[in-house]
């Protein structure tokens, strides 16, 4: 089972590397996508830095979990 | 019968003679009829909006042809990341708002450079300067200046890798360790500063000598911001005054003395002084590190997290580039099983950091291996085994990032181990420290976005047997002109006398994206080679007929002599072959091409050189001060090509890379350099300079032409973090912010003192 | 860049003399112009009149005599001084000095005359010939007068020449009996000016143990090289021991006047007065320990 | 402003010309008499790469104003051979890959030559102290030292203008 990015339609095996994949590309449509669904972007990206435990990652891969389309 | 003929023979530079007598000319020599000279007039501001420029009596000055300012030019937006529209933020000559101190406002073409430079101070501007701030951590914060529109919290790339489990990992390790870092930037000091001579035609042609490290990419900078077709636009740098990184971007010098002299029709010479050269071009990009490193008690490493924020400078520039690749060789070169790199480069009001000579794996190296020192320590581990047990090994793959098919290290450890066991017991208050490296054979992401092949070349074979090589490559003092008349001449089975180089000139030569990324040897060696091997084919095309030798014979030229390899007295002389041979093309000289561009080797470089560095230092308890003794160093770049090349690049990355660790800084001052002159900023002179040994570690690198690999900036990664480790092993401090001053090292001494 | 000025070479010290007193107003004297060509280069330094006495050979001499000392003519250059072997025998903390004074082509052509009047507190020879309690013969058209080098330098970059007077001649006193002096400074670059540097002249009595004058030079540690007056006086008397060193070391970086740079914090400098105090006193010291055997 | 004669012999050719006096010596030489050879590498009297000879001695060619060379003797890196015959230190140079991008090499050449004329012998300290001056930013260094040391263990005799 597979996920596929909401905004370029990338598929990545599980949500982490879909949520690398969004932070990585960090263009403005990827950040759009994320900002629309209620968190900001760039917070996510300063938590993954000033806290420990990959903690920016986790919450957008939660995010995904629920709103990334599953393919196989 | 020596494995090779030309290959690993100390032989003389083939730009020896012109260097040696002053008949060399470059950029700085250029000198045309009617040329005029030009100066810049640089912001006073890190940050401020352009309200008006006033240059009337600038205008009227006797002797003062032409006064541009950004409304002058198109005020296209330019950056080498070509292929990301937003990274390409650079206007050089600003238009509305100037983003660090020394950025071009305006720019003036006179008679000579005095009068040019009176008119400076005729120039008004009218400044409104804005908030600025220099600290990448303040530069993110909330309400901080926003420097760029499109870049929220300032925060202008982030790079990001990972691979394994890295949080169960740490579950897992006997021992976790945390780390901070402060890696300093550092200025280029090239000895011919950046200049260019621009002289446009009214046919609408631009031909521009400049002290360069690719003429292609200035042709296709220049071409995005002149509005001039690519080919309208002829580069000449046959000889260029060192590079070191700073010299393939487009630069303010390349820029203004284009767009004076479109405006003029007359060439223009701009030439940048020395401080300019210190406060208005691009340096080494500063990083604060966060390294924490979990591994068993037995050595065996298992996770490490690595966070970094670049100071990025007013612009994109190479910023984006030196941030992957810190992340990357921050793993080099040893096994992890589980890395994770977060990595984000911010914009700051000061001067645009970039390339510089290792491009981010010094600073990636110095932190790594302070730290593993200190594991080591820790541990009770001898600091070689430690490396040893995790070091990389050919076949392994980095992964989801890369291949490493040849890797020596291994056996540098064992040669840098057995020079230290010689060395015998250290005196007090001296000490050898070591680090281990590994660097890239020219990069593969295609940032420029450059259609051409990355490397190409072409071989015309004359009556007389001499051989015309156009290559693109540019030859910046690294030796690449040599290189290449050697692989030449070795694939071909000639000497290097026989060859004649063209190169340095975008109208005669084919393309080569440059000097930079060490990867002249491999990728414009591979494509000198195919043209070589296709010229061979076709004159022993002509030979096998006039020979008619038994099918079962094979046949080669080896110096000058074509012969069946396996009688190899049978045979005729190539000159004589090549004139019947043309006589029989229906007088055609003999034309091959030759051409690289690495694919299937993943994104960053087709092969990996390694190495391990000791430097012996003393320090003198009493001021802080320390002296490097000696300098030792096992590289592995596979085949050595130009022996006396690898010497000298070595002994200039130890100069260069011991001055980042202990004797360069540039300290600033709300965005303004406080020592932009060769008096206070200090590089290393003779007298500083320790003993300096290679011991080649020599593996075959299939990638590679005869499997070479690169030996340029990856000699420059180890020295500052074997310094580190020297001071540390000679007074059992552990200097964390570059530079090791000694004013740091004698606190730290005493601290320590009374810790006790 | 440097703006136009108007020529003027003197070929003998009357020419010079003449010449300076009538463009009193606005002239620069340049000789070996190692460091005044940086500063006209800079447009730091603009004169109406540049007058050269380069060519001035009557102030190019090294002379010694037993009873009058040394006498070093100002257009004499680095070189001529660090190759003399009359300076080697009488005077060599000279040679040292000169030695380690910037590269071997700016000593060619620079002169001794031309690095004291352009009064940089990090020069060498300023707190060296202080220590050897020296003078300066200075002359102007109408009179000529001797100054002690305490009081030539005044400020950054400021001496006591008035207008319309030359700089002819540096006059060390002979080296008394059971007398050594040492100078170092301390750089991270070789030959680099001196973060820091230290000149110290010890005298002993007749008993070789006890000092009888002593003479501590601060080099880069105040507006101008300054003599450590508190230091000399708590030497004097005494007899050389490790806390004695400490002592004068202290007191040292206490009197001097260092400001911070790019290069070294003050308090790092402080302490780098007190490290080069006492191993100059320490070296002096027993230099005119030799001596007295 | 009024321009002064200057009377100057460069590599035993003798000149005369007209200039201003605040030109410098390296500005004679490079743009009056282009002899491009002598390089310039900052302001502040700091790299030498700028060095000549004055009347048989080394100086920063930038640091001397040109009319205090009139009537002298100067040599630069263009007079070093003779014909074709290259002096001890070039051809030293040659062998030993004692330069690289070639920038600072004419004042690294002259610069040995003269420690060589006035010391045949020198150990690799005195050597070093000799070069302090020039500034390299590629070769650090000890290539040019290799060289000048073969050159001090008479391995390259005679050719050029080895002795000033």
């Amino acid at each position: 089972m597979a996920y596929k990015c909401p905004t370029c339609g990338k598929v990545w095996p599980d949500t982490l590397d879909l949520a690398r994949h969004i932070f990585g590309t960090g263009d403005q449509a990827h950040k759009d996508w994320v900002n629309s669904k209620g968190y900001n972007f760039i917070e996510l990206l300063l938590i993954q830095t000033m806290e420990p435990g990959n903690k920016g990652y986790k919450t957008l891969a939660d995010l995904l979990e629920k709103e990334a389309e599953k393919v196989d | 019968m020596a494995k090779f003929n030309v290959i690993n023979t100390p032989i003389h530079n083939v730009d020896g003679i012109a260097k040696v007598t002053g008949r060399a000319e470059y950029t700085f020599d250029v000198s045309l009829p009617q040329m005029l000279y030009g100066k810049i007039l640089r912001s006073p501001h890190p940050h401020a909006k352009i309200i008006i420029i006033d240059t009337t009596r600038a205008k009227a000055l006797t002797g003062v042809k032409a006064v541009v300012t950004g409304q002058d030019t198109l005020g296209v937006k330019q950056g080498i990341w070509r292929r990301y529209k937003e990274l390409c933020d650079e206007e050089i000559l600003a238009k509305e708002k100037v983003r660090y101190i020394g950025e071009p406002v305006a720019a003036v073409a006179a008679v000579d450079e005095d009068t040019a430079e009176e008119a400076m101070d005729l120039i008004e501007v009218e400044y409104e300067p804005l908030p600025a701030v220099f600290e990448p951590l303040e530069a993110i914060k909330e309400g901080a200046p926003l420097l760029h529109e499109n870049a929220e919290r300032n925060i202008n790339v982030t790079r990001h890798i990972e691979w394994g489990d890295v949080d169960e990992a740490f579950k897992q390790a006997d021992y976790v360790r945390e780390d901070w870092f402060r890696c300093s930037s550092q200025a280029h000091v090239c000895m011919e500063t950046h200049c260019a001579v621009s002289s446009f035609s009214p046919d609408g042609k631009l031909t521009v000598w400049t002290s360069t490290q690719s003429h292609y990419y200035i042709k296709v900078l220049l071409s995005d911001v002149l509005g001039l077709k690519e080919n309208d636009i002829r580069v000449i740098s046959r000889y260029t005054g060192g590079g070191f990184g700073s010299k393939f971007e487009l630069d303010s010098a390349q820029f203004c003395s284009a767009v004076l002299s479109m405006k003029l029709c007359k060439p223009v010479k701009i030439v940048l002084t020395r401080e300019e050269e210190f406060m208005a071009t691009k340096r080494r990009t500063p990083m604060f590190y966060y390294l924490r490193s979990g591994v068993k008690k037995d050595g065996t490493f298992l996770a490490k997290e690595c966070r970094v924020f670049t100071e990025g400078g007013a612009y994109t520039a190479m910023g984006a580039t030196a941030l992957y690749l810190t992340g990357f060789f921050q793993s080099f070169p040893y096994v992890w099983p589980s890395y994770r790199y977060d990595g984000y480069r911010v914009y700051t009001s000061t001067p645009p950091t970039s390339a510089m000579r290792g491009f981010g794996a010094p600073q990636a190296t110095f932190c790594a291996e302070m730290q593993i020192e200190l594991i080591a320590k820790e541990l009770g581990i001898d600091r070689i085994e430690i490396r040893r047990k995790n070091a990389m090994y050919a076949g392994y793959e980095v992964p989801g990032q890369a291949t490493i098919q040849s890797c020596g290290l291994v056996e540098c450890l064992d040669r840098v181990e057995e020079w230290i066991k010689d060395r015998g017991k250290m005196p007090p208050y001296s000490g050898i420290g070591i680090a281990a490296y590994g660097f890239m054979s020219g990069g593969i992401f295609n940032w420029f976005d450059t259609p051409y092949a990355f490397s190409s070349a072409v071989i015309q074979v004359n009556i007389d047997g001499k051989v015309d090589l156009f290559i693109g490559s540019q030859d910046m003092g690294q030796g690449s002109n040599t290189t290449m008349s050697m692989i030449c001449a070795e694939e071909l089975g000639v000497r290097v006398e026989d060859i004649r180089l063209h190169m340095g000139d975008t109208d005669k030569c084919p393309v080569d994206l440059g000097a930079w990324g060490s990867r002249e040897t491999l990728m414009q060696g591979n494509a000198v080679k195919m043209a070589a091997a296709d010229a061979k084919r076709q004159i022993l095309e002509y030979a096998a007929a006039k020979m008619s030798p038994n099918i079962v014979y094979d046949m080669d030229i080896k110096d000058r002599w074509i012969h069946l390899i396996a009688r190899p007295e049978r045979g005729l002389s190539y000159f004589d072959a090549v004139k019947e041979a043309i006589r029989g093309k229906d007088g055609q000289p003999i034309v091959a091409r030759g051409h690289y561009t690495p694919h299937r080797k993943g994104m960053i470089s087709p092969a990996y050189s390694f190495g391990v560095q000791a430097v012996e230092a003393a320090v003198d308890p009493e001021t802080g001060k320390v002296r490097l003794k000696n300098c030792v160093t096992a590289h592995d770049c596979g085949q050595v090509i130009n022996p006396l090349g690898v010497q000298g690049q070595l002994e200039g990355a130890i100069a260069m890379a011991a001055g980042y660790g202990f004797t360069e800084d540039l300290p600033m001052d709300d965005g303004k350099i406080l020592n932009p002159n060769l008096v206070d900023y200090k590089i290393l002179r003779t007298t500083e300079m320790p003993e300096t040994t290679v011991m080649e570690v020599e593996t075959y690198e299939p990638e590679g032409p005869f499997g070479a690999k690169e030996a340029g900036e990856g000699l420059t990664n180890p020295t500052a973090g074997a310094l580190g480790n020297a001071v540390f092993q000679a007074t059992g401090v552990s200097i964390k912010d570059l530079p090791i001053t000694s004013e740091k090292v004698l606190s730290a001494i005493r601290a320590k003192k009374t810790k006790k | 860049m440097i703006r136009d000025f108007i020529y003027i070479k003197a070929n003998t010290l009357e020419e010079a003399l003449d010449s300076i007193d009538r463009h009193k107003e606005d002239y620069k004297i340049i000789c070996g112009g190692q460091s005044l060509l940086i500063l006209m280069r800079q447009g730091l330094v603009a004169p109406e009149y540049l007058i050269d006495i380069k060519n001035v050979k009557e102030l190019d001499y090294i002379r010694y005599d037993k009873k009058d000392g040394l006498r070093i003519g100002a257009t004499t250059t680095h070189r001529a001084i660090e190759s003399s072997l009359l300076v080697k025998e009488k005077y060599p903390a000279l040679i040292d000095m000169e030695k380690n004074l910037a590269s071997l082509q700016t000593r060619n052509w620079g002169t001794i005359g031309g690095n004291l009047c352009h009064g940089d507190p990090a020069g060498d020879p300023g707190p060296l010939f202080m220590a050897l309690n020296g003078s300066v013969k200075i002359a102007s058209k109408q009179k000529t007068r001797t100054l002690p080098l305490d009081e030539f330098f005044i400020d950054y970059f400021e001496t006591a020449l008035k207008e319309g007077e030359l700089l002819c001649e540096i006059h060390l006193p002979p080296i008394p009996l059971r007398t050594a002096v040492a100078y170092e400074k301390f750089n991270i670059v070789k030959n680099d000016q001196g973060i820091v540097s230290v000149a110290a002249s010890i005298s002993l009595e007749t008993d070789g143990l006890t000092s009888k004058d002593a003479r501590i030079v601060l080099g880069a540690a105040a507006p101008a090289p300054m003599r450590a007056f508190e230091t000399e006086k708590l030497l004097i008397g005494k007899t050389l021991s490790s806390g004695l060193l400490e002592k004068a070391g202290e007191r040292a970086s206490e009197e001097a006047d260092p400001v911070p740079d790019v290069h070294a914090s003050e308090e790092y400098r402080r302490h780098l007065v007190s490290t080069l105090t006492k191993k100059m006193v320490k070296k002096a010291w027993e230099d005119a320990k030799v001596q007295v055997k | 402003m009024e321009k002064f004669l200057l009377r100057i012999t460069v590599n035993d050719e003798y000149h005369e010309l007209y200039i201003k006096p605040k030109k410098l010596l390296v500005e004679v030489l490079r743009d009056e008499l282009g002899l491009t050879g002598t390089k310039r590498g900052c302001n502040t009297g700091a790299c030498h790469a700028c060095t000549i000879f004055l009347n048989g001695k080394t100086v920063k060619s930038c640091s001397v104003l040109a009319m205090q060379a009139d009537g002298a003797e100067v040599r630069t890196v263009e007079g070093l051979a003779e014909g074709a015959e290259l002096s001890p230190i070039q051809r030293s140079f040659l062998d030993h890959g004692a330069y690289q991008c070639g920038f600072c090499t004419s004042g690294m050449l002259l610069s040995a030559t003269a420690l060589l004329a006035e010391n045949p012998t020198p150990t690799v300290e005195e050597i070093k102290e000799g070069l302090h001056g020039n500034l390299c930013r590629c070769t650090g260094y000890n290539s040019i030292i290799r060289a000048v040391k073969a050159v001090a263990e008479g391995k390259y005799k005679g050719g050029g203008n080895g002795e000033i």
